[in-house]
């Protein structure tokens, strides 16, 4: 029982750990089934995380915030698609570009705006994303097993967290159910047929780059105003960089994302009760070791796995008319 | 200032305070600089010195080598370099005894807990944050011998002093597993600390400067290290002359540390607390009880 | 012959109605290319108008302006009468016009069925389309002969069946003017046969189409009127009963040109390349070679003669170095060649062994090199000693092969895409001739290549076969073949079928054995084949097997 | 095939990328607008900082080379067709080759010391870029990703490496020991009164050497011509008879060698001890030079001698000018990277046009 515990209470974290991850693959995934390589994601985590907590101190409302958030990634994916879309940049540059940007901006407007060191002012409870109990959830409590994952796992997250889980099978939909779906994977993989039946390229890459920046955005407003209260320096800590990783495992496929990002939340979640515990044989391990490992693991994935993950045909390459 | 940048929350931030309280008492001006690289320690400071700034402070031991390097070529200035020692006629340096300031809020720790488990969050593995925490577990388990003492790091470098995410999530693992009190030793990243115990309604404690105040009520106490004060003072004491060099070390005794007591926290704390604390300081200050210093044997006894 | 009465009378009639198409004063220009210039074109309604023009006479750019892909500098465009400023391809499609392009516009991974439906979805939720779009498709089937499994995947299809679901995408839109972008590229006859009779019936229910193609046969075969195209103007509009090849010829070239390869007897000597038992597969471990042995002597062409899609990319690809073999082993001048590894091709050309690929933009050229570096693609290491690269010795071999086989334009540093497809095609073929190897293999040579240079290159290969090379020579385009090979070996569905002699063998015989028909007149396992046509020139070939009809049905879509 | 008129050459190679730099420059100068500050003194202190005086001077040709390094690496691998995001990692990893040998034979003098440095540097920052190029050979893996991971890696193993293995007993600085003077590779400045206490030092000489190299490498020999061949058509490689795995790996293990030499630089040169996350940020600004130099040895080397500059006039502002802080820096970076990068065609269409106008005639339609 005491395990059980343990364990739900690891599975609880592995959710809060996982929530970004998710919001952000699902955002890579729309962009590049749509033809477009988005490094720039770590970039609009880290530049929505900012806007949102920033509009949230200044306002007092999570939900302004939010649109801050996702108003900031939608001018950051604008920017990309510019370059990407309609210059024909290299999209690998253009999202470096953004991270950098990103970077850079977040702190120095945020220093120049509340002289905290790029630091937002800590936020209060009516200003962030809490946690929302769902009904029954104190009911059931005491049900062994059931009673505990429900009120535990289920219950007590923020509003934010269950949006990206629900994106998961929405995106699933959209996708292979939809016309949207069916244009958006063929803009992917032959953007040629695509204009030959009539359908413009550029309009349909630009609407997915909106869905991306929506969840990406949507994933850096949870990090700033949910997860934490205020937003400080490069708190999108390479997030966006593993979920990319996670998007080729899951070989750009919405339920394995899914679960690769849970096998992301779950190794970091892993490694704070790894920590100082003595091993059999091995002894204590150091620290690095354990916070290295779910990089580690991802390199091994991919490597061992996975091997050749087949991406979207036309993804990377800009679409030029004439041949 | 240091790679940590200007404001993080506690050590760089409190250098500047202490500037800051300068400059408002006696309208004196000072300059300042962020690095970025360590290139730039040595090129800071000569470009300061060349301009004739003294007292020069340097937070920090990172500085130990520009300040050898440069605080021979200009003699008549003063310098100050603090959490470390340089050994030149021109220099203060500036000890702290985190280990005893971490005492008190360790035993306070212990006494208030209810769960019988307490936790220290130090950003990573660093002899300096290992010197706070060992202090904290001595504390606790002088107050109460069967505490249980829990120990997570946030990352792996630097990058940890900024994730208070990451914090938050140490913090949430920590209270899971049934620690009540947690001591966080993270720069900026601590206020993700001190945030999740908040929002569990459990007591987080502070580190640096006061940081009560930033939820009343769930802040139990703070460590102050009062770097602001050793700033000030180094200013002070150049415009009044006074200045001297060789070794500072400060302590309970000093006032160099302490565990933070105001309004904001004077709800949490029992008098048979307060009465405990205060028999502690004063045996620390008479030296009758001493707290091991982890960066002497890189080794906690505890 | 009877087409061609019928011809008049359809030519008459439609001559009464205003004519589907009706381009007057088109100008294209990319920049300093002016792709048409000043074109007047009347295509008259339930008719088929056949348009020839050597490569980058502007063909292809004036179908892409009609369909809308392009959009013209200046002149009119009048659809059944009415004038039309064609905006998008979607508006095209709206027009009734629908084309099927030069490289398929299908999306690989993609079924039959989504291929058809995308961009015409006529709703947001695909189930309803899907099964509406599947009606349609079996209806289409039936009317037209285009049989398609609506759920195979595009990739797994052969290239002629592609072709079907291009034409299918075209009708689904309701198309009632169709433009082929020379679609008989990639097809043998016997496929090319079958793509007729659908256009025949198209034509015949009242559909007027646009047919681009290089083969004057072709154009004799199945058009009512054919127009000619030179350095993007339009030169003259004939009606095809009243013309011929080499007028047509002479018109598109601007002088007179040999559609016959002049060449002596053959004189073959010792075995060069000895091919036994390979068995290759494709990039996704299927098998496309299967156990197939060969063997071509010094001073002889052999031909492999096979629709597209019956192993002629592995076989090319396997033999070369470029692909590792399962099964079987491949002996150079009697020492066995190892190729497995990613540098095979590299112990190939050491072994003597040259290659010019079937795909030279893909395979044979690096196109943003400049032309000295393609030179010498393949052969690096041979210039200079030690690590450096005598760029010096390039640039000035690369001059030679300039002069030699008069690649246009003669700068050594211009960018290789600027030069044309042609010009592209002899830059490959002087790198593999001019390193004097024992065997030559040779895929595809002229594909896409206007009639001057196919004179020049097959040429060519005839002057190495007389050097006492020996030559495997893969081409889909049986006429090809067929006048250059000294023997013919017959690929299908990975396997050796049979062996003609040129001289002998006619292309009824050898359209059977493609068709995995061999003489004892069974087909061996399913395979992309094909069912013989009745009007065409070899008419007569195939009356005698027409009982086979039905079997090679079953063969054609697995 | 564009039809569009190519541009002549120096235009292409010179004008456009000039042009991108003001213009990424402008739109810095608006955000420091934004934030109340006067662009043009800031422009000012930044290009008196760079170049100025004699110490300035010299550290922008420190952080010079610590960017061209850098850029090299980047651009090296790029040119085999592969996106290396790895030379923060990889310059870092190969500081622990530096410090070992340097600690081994401490005391050495320099002349031996430093050809030392540069092989165990070399070696170890070649491995580091090798596994990822072994994964992408063998088995496929994206490189980008992998070696994005790598540097996350590098930090958690080198911050063991420091903290609980190379720091000495009784420092409390989380740091080797010293390599003495006579080890360490000489200061410029010995030879030089003006770069007196700037740290440039031979590595910038080595740096120069390098650009030359790897010029010399991609456009000169056979395994630049191979790698070239590889990186502009893959399959084109193949029929070639290049090995591509052959080449991935040995270009990755070469690119890796050249971000090692900022280790030389800093460890050997600068700091002449190891230290934690002594690379700074060099490794990514490579990537931004490599793309602003087209990845070529003379844009390379002018794109590190604009970002050092950037970044020692930028502390220069940040010194002068507190409102101005070092992100700022970054920002421009960003910029930078944003419109010669990924945006660099923006001109180039209306200089097209431009050009087209004087070539109709020539051209002749
Ligand atoms: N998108 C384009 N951009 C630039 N130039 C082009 C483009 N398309 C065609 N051209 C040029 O216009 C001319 C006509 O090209 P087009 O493809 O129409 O010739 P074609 O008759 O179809 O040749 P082929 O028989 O090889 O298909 C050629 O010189 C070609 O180089
Ligand atoms: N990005 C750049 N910035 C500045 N100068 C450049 C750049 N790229 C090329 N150049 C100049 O152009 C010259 C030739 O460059 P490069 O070698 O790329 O052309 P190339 O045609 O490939 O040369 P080669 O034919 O010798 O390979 C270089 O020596 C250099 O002076
Ligand atoms: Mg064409
Ligand atoms: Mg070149």
């Amino acid at each position: 029982m005491q395990y059980f515990n343990d364990l739900v209470l690891i599975l609880d974290s592995t959710v809060r750990l996982a929530v970004p991850l998710i919001l952000a693959c699902l955002a890579g995934l729309y962009s590049e089934r749509s033809g477009i390589v988005d490094i720039g994601l770590e970039g609009k985590l880290l530049g929505a995380a900012f806007a949102a907590a920033a509009m949230a101190a200044v306002s007092g409302s999570p939900w302004l915030g939010l649109l801050a958030g996702i108003g900031v990634a939608l001018c950051m994916s604008a920017i990309h698609g510019i370059a990407s879309i309609n210059l024909k940049g290299d999209q690998t540059i253009s999202g470096v570009a953004l991270n950098f940007l990103a970077a850079g901006l977040t702190t120095f407007l945020g220093q120049s705006w509340f002289h905290r060191g790029g630091f937002t002012p800590q936020l209060s409870a009516d200003q962030r994303f809490n946690p929302i109990t769902l009904p029954f959830a104190d009911q059931v409590k005491d049900v062994p097993v059931l009673g505990g994952l429900y009120s535990e796992l289920i219950s007590g997250h923020n509003i934010l967290t269950y949006v990206a889980f629900i994106a998961v099978p929405v995106t699933a939909f959209v996708l292979f159910k939809t016309r949207f779906g069916l244009r958006l994977r063929a803009v992917g993989e032959n953007p040629k047929a695509l204009d030959t039946a009539g359908i413009s390229v550029t309009g349909l890459r630009y609407k997915a780059l909106v869905i991306t920046a929506v969840l990406v955005g949507t994933g850096g407003t949870y990090l700033s105003i949910a997860q934490s209260a205020g937003f400080n320096n490069n708190m999108s800590a390479g997030r966006g960089y593993i979920a990319l990783a996670a998007l080729i495992f899951a070989k750009w496929k919405p339920w394995p994302a899914l679960l690769v990002c849970l096998l992301f939340g779950f190794l970091d979640a892993m490694q704070f009760r790894l920590q100082g515990i003595k091993f059999p044989v091995i002894g204590e391990v150091p620290v690095q070791a354990i916070q290295a490992l779910p990089y580690i693991l991802t390199i091994i994935l991919l490597a061992g796995f996975i091997g050749r993950a087949v991406a979207p045909k036309a993804s990377g390459i800009p679409y030029t008319k004439e041949r | 200032y240091d790679g940590g940048g200007k404001f993080d929350k506690s050590f760089n931030e409190a250098a500047y305070n202490g500037a800051e309280m300068y400059k408002k008492e006696t309208g004196g001006t000072y300059g300042e600089f962020e690095i970025t690289n360590d290139a730039q320690r040595e090129q800071a400071l000569r470009q300061f010195a060349s301009r004739g700034y003294s007292p020069i402070v340097t937070p920090g031991y990172n500085f130990v080598t520009a300040l050898q390097a440069v605080a021979p070529e200009f003699p008549d200035l003063h310098f100050v370099i603090l959490d470390a020692v340089v050994d030149l006629p021109n220099v203060r340096s500036v000890l702290f005894k985190e280990q005893e300031g971490s005492y008190l809020v360790g035993m306070l720790a212990a006494m208030k807990s209810e769960s019988g488990t307490i936790g220290v969050i130090p950003a990573f593995n660093l002899d300096l944050l290992e010197a706070f925490a060992c202090g904290y577990k001595q504390g606790a388990h002088a107050a109460r011998p069967d505490i249980k003492v829990l120990e997570t790091y946030i990352g792996s470098g630097f990058d940890a002093f900024n994730d208070p995410a990451k914090a938050t999530e140490v913090a949430k693992s920590q209270l899971d597993q049934g620690a009540d009190v947690l001591y966080q030793v993270a720069g900026g990243a601590g206020a993700g600390v001190l945030q999740a115990a908040a929002d569990a309604g459990k007591w987080g404690i502070g580190v640096d400067s006061n940081q009560n105040y930033l939820h009343p009520g769930n802040v139990l106490t703070s460590m102050t290290k009062r770097v602001d004060v050793a700033t000030y003072n180094a200013f002070m004491d150049e415009k009044n002359g006074k200045w001297t060099a060789g070794v500072l070390n400060l302590g309970l005794a000093e006032d160099g540390v302490g565990a933070a007591f105001d309004d904001n926290n004077k709800a949490l704390i029992t008098p048979e607390m307060t009465a405990a604390v205060d028999k502690a300081r004063a045996d620390i200050v008479a030296g009758t009880l001493k707290v091991h210093d982890f960066r002497e044997d890189k080794a906690c006894p505890v | 012959m009877a087409t061609q009465t019928s011809s008049k009378q359809r030519l008459e009639t439609a001559a009464a109605l205003a004519p589907a198409i009706e381009l007057r004063g088109i100008n294209k220009h990319f920049g300093a290319v002016h792709a048409n210039r000043d074109i007047d074109l009347i295509v008259r309604r339930g008719t088929v108008h056949g348009i020839v023009g050597e490569n980058g006479a502007g063909k292809s750019t004036l179908m892409s302006i009609l369909y809308g892909f392009y959009t013209a500098d200046s002149g009119e465009i009048l659809v059944n009468g009415k004038p039309q400023t064609i905006t998008d391809s979607r508006h095209a499609l709206a027009l009734g016009i629908g084309m099927v392009h030069q490289h398929f516009m299908l999306v690989e991974n993609f079924s039959v069925l989504e291929n058809v439906v995308l961009g015409a979805e006529d709703s947001p939720l695909l189930a309803k389309t899907l099964n509406h779009a599947r009606a349609q498709l079996k209806r289409l089937a039936t009317d037209y002969g285009l049989e398609v499994d609506p759920d195979a995947i595009i990739e797994d299809l052969s290239v002629g069946q592609q072709q079907r679901v291009e034409i299918l995408k075209a009708l689904y839109r309701g198309a009632e003017i169709l433009i082929l972008d020379e679609p008989t590229g990639v097809l043998t006859p016997a496929e090319a046969d079958h793509l007729f009779r659908i256009l025949r019936t198209l034509r015949d229910e009242g559909k007027t189409i646009l047919l681009i193609t290089h083969k004057l046969r072709e154009i004799m075969a199945i058009t009512d009127e054919v127009s000619v195209m030179r350095q993007g103007a339009m030169v003259k509009t004939l009606v095809t009963a009243e013309t011929s090849p080499p007028e047509l010829a002479e018109a598109m070239v601007g002088r007179r040109v040999l559609l016959r390869v002049e060449k002596g007897p053959a004189a073959p000597g010792k075995v060069m390349l000895e091919v036994q038992n390979l068995v290759v597969t494709d990039d996704f471990g299927i098998p496309r070679i299967k156990d197939v042995s060969f063997s071509v002597r010094a001073g002889e062409i052999v031909g492999i003669a096979g629709v597209s899609g019956n192993g002629q990319s592995e076989l090319l690809e396997s033999i070369s170095g470029m692909r590792d073999q399962l099964l079987g082993s491949v002996m150079l001048n009697g020492q066995p060649l190892s190729l497995q590894g990613d540098d095979g091709a590299h112990r190939a050309r050491l072994a003597g062994l040259a290659h010019v690929p079937e795909d030279r933009q893909r395979m044979g050229l690096v196109t943003v090199f400049q032309e000295w570096e393609n030179s010498i693609l393949g052969y690096h290491h041979e210039y200079g000693s030690g690590p450096g690269l005598d760029i010096a010795k390039a640039k000035a071999e690369a001059k030679e092969r300039i002069a030699k086989f008069d690649i246009r334009p003669a700068n050594s540093d211009l960018k290789t895409a600027n030069f044309s497809g042609g010009n592209q095609q002899k830059i490959v073929l002087a790198r593999e001739m001019e390193g004097n190897p024992d065997v030559l293999i040779v895929g595809q040579p002229t594909r896409g290549v206007d009639i001057g240079a196919i004179e020049f290159i097959h040429n060519q290969i005839i002057k190495m076969r007389d050097a006492g090379k020996a030559i495997l020579l893969v081409s889909v385009e049986l006429d090809e073949i067929r006048s250059l090979s000294d023997r013919i070996l017959v690929l299908f569905d990975g396997h050796i079928v049979g062996e003609a002699d040129p001289a002998t063998a006619d292309e009824g015989e050898l359209g059977l054995l493609m068709a995995g028909v061999t003489k004892d007149g069974h087909a061996p396992d399913a395979g992309p084949g094909t069912v013989p046509a009745h009007e065409t020139l070899i008419e007569k070939n195939l009356t005698q097997m027409s009982p086979q009809d039905n079997k090679d049905k079953s063969g054609l879509d697995e | 095939m564009s039809a569009r008129v190519p541009l002549p050459r120096w235009v292409d190679v010179a004008l456009l990328p000039v042009l991108n730099v003001v213009l990424a420059f402008l739109i810095g100068g608006l955000i420091v607008l934004s934030v109340g500050q006067n662009p043009l003194d800031a422009v000012g202190y930044m290009i008196y900082g760079a170049f100025g005086y004699g110490s300035g001077f010299g550290y922008t040709l420190y952080y010079t080379t610590d960017f061209i390094f850098a850029g090299l690496a980047v651009s090296l691998a790029f040119h085999a067709g592969m996106f290396n995001i790895g030379p923060e990692g990889q310059a870092y990893v190969a500081g622990l080759g530096v410090i070992i040998v340097a600690l081994m034979f401490n005391g050495l003098h320099w002349a031996l010391m430093f050809p030392l440095m540069i092989i165990a540097g070399g070696l170890f920052g070649a491995f580091w870029a090798f596994i990822p190029g072994y994964l992408q050979a063998k088995r496929g893996s994206h490189i980008v990703i992998t070696t994005i991971l790598f540097n996350f890696i590098a930090i958690s193993l080198m911050g063991y490496v420091i903290t609980k293995i190379l720091k000495p007993a009784g420092v409390d600085s989380d740091e080797s020991a010293p390599i003495q003077a006579i080890s360490r590779v000489p200061q410029l400045r010995e030879f030089l009164a003006l770069f007196k206490n700037s740290p440039v030092n031979l590595t910038f000489l080595l740096a120069i050497v390098a650009l030359f190299f790897v010029y010399w490498l991609v456009w000169r020999t056979k395994f630049g011509y191979a790698m070239r061949t590889l990186g502009r058509n893959p399959t084109a490689a193949r029929y070639a008879g290049i090995s591509s795995s052959r080449m991935i790996m040995t270009t990755m293990a070469l690119s890796g060698a050249l971000a090692a030499m900022v280790a030389v630089n800093n460890v050997g040169g600068v700091q002449g001890r190891l230290i934690l996350n002594f690379v700074a940020g060099a490794g990514f600004v490579g990537v931004a030079v490599a793309f602003m130099g087209k990845a070529h040895p003379v844009g390379v080397a002018l794109a590190s001698l604009l970002f050092g500059a950037l970044y020692q006039g930028g502390q220069e502002l940040a010194f002068s000018m507190p409102g101005i802080t070092r992100e700022m820096i970054v920002t421009i970076q960003a910029l930078v990277i944003l419109f010669t990068g990924a945006m660099g065609d923006m001109l180039r269409i209306p200089l097209e046009k431009l050009f087209a106008r004087w070539q109709r005639p020539a051209g002749g339609g």
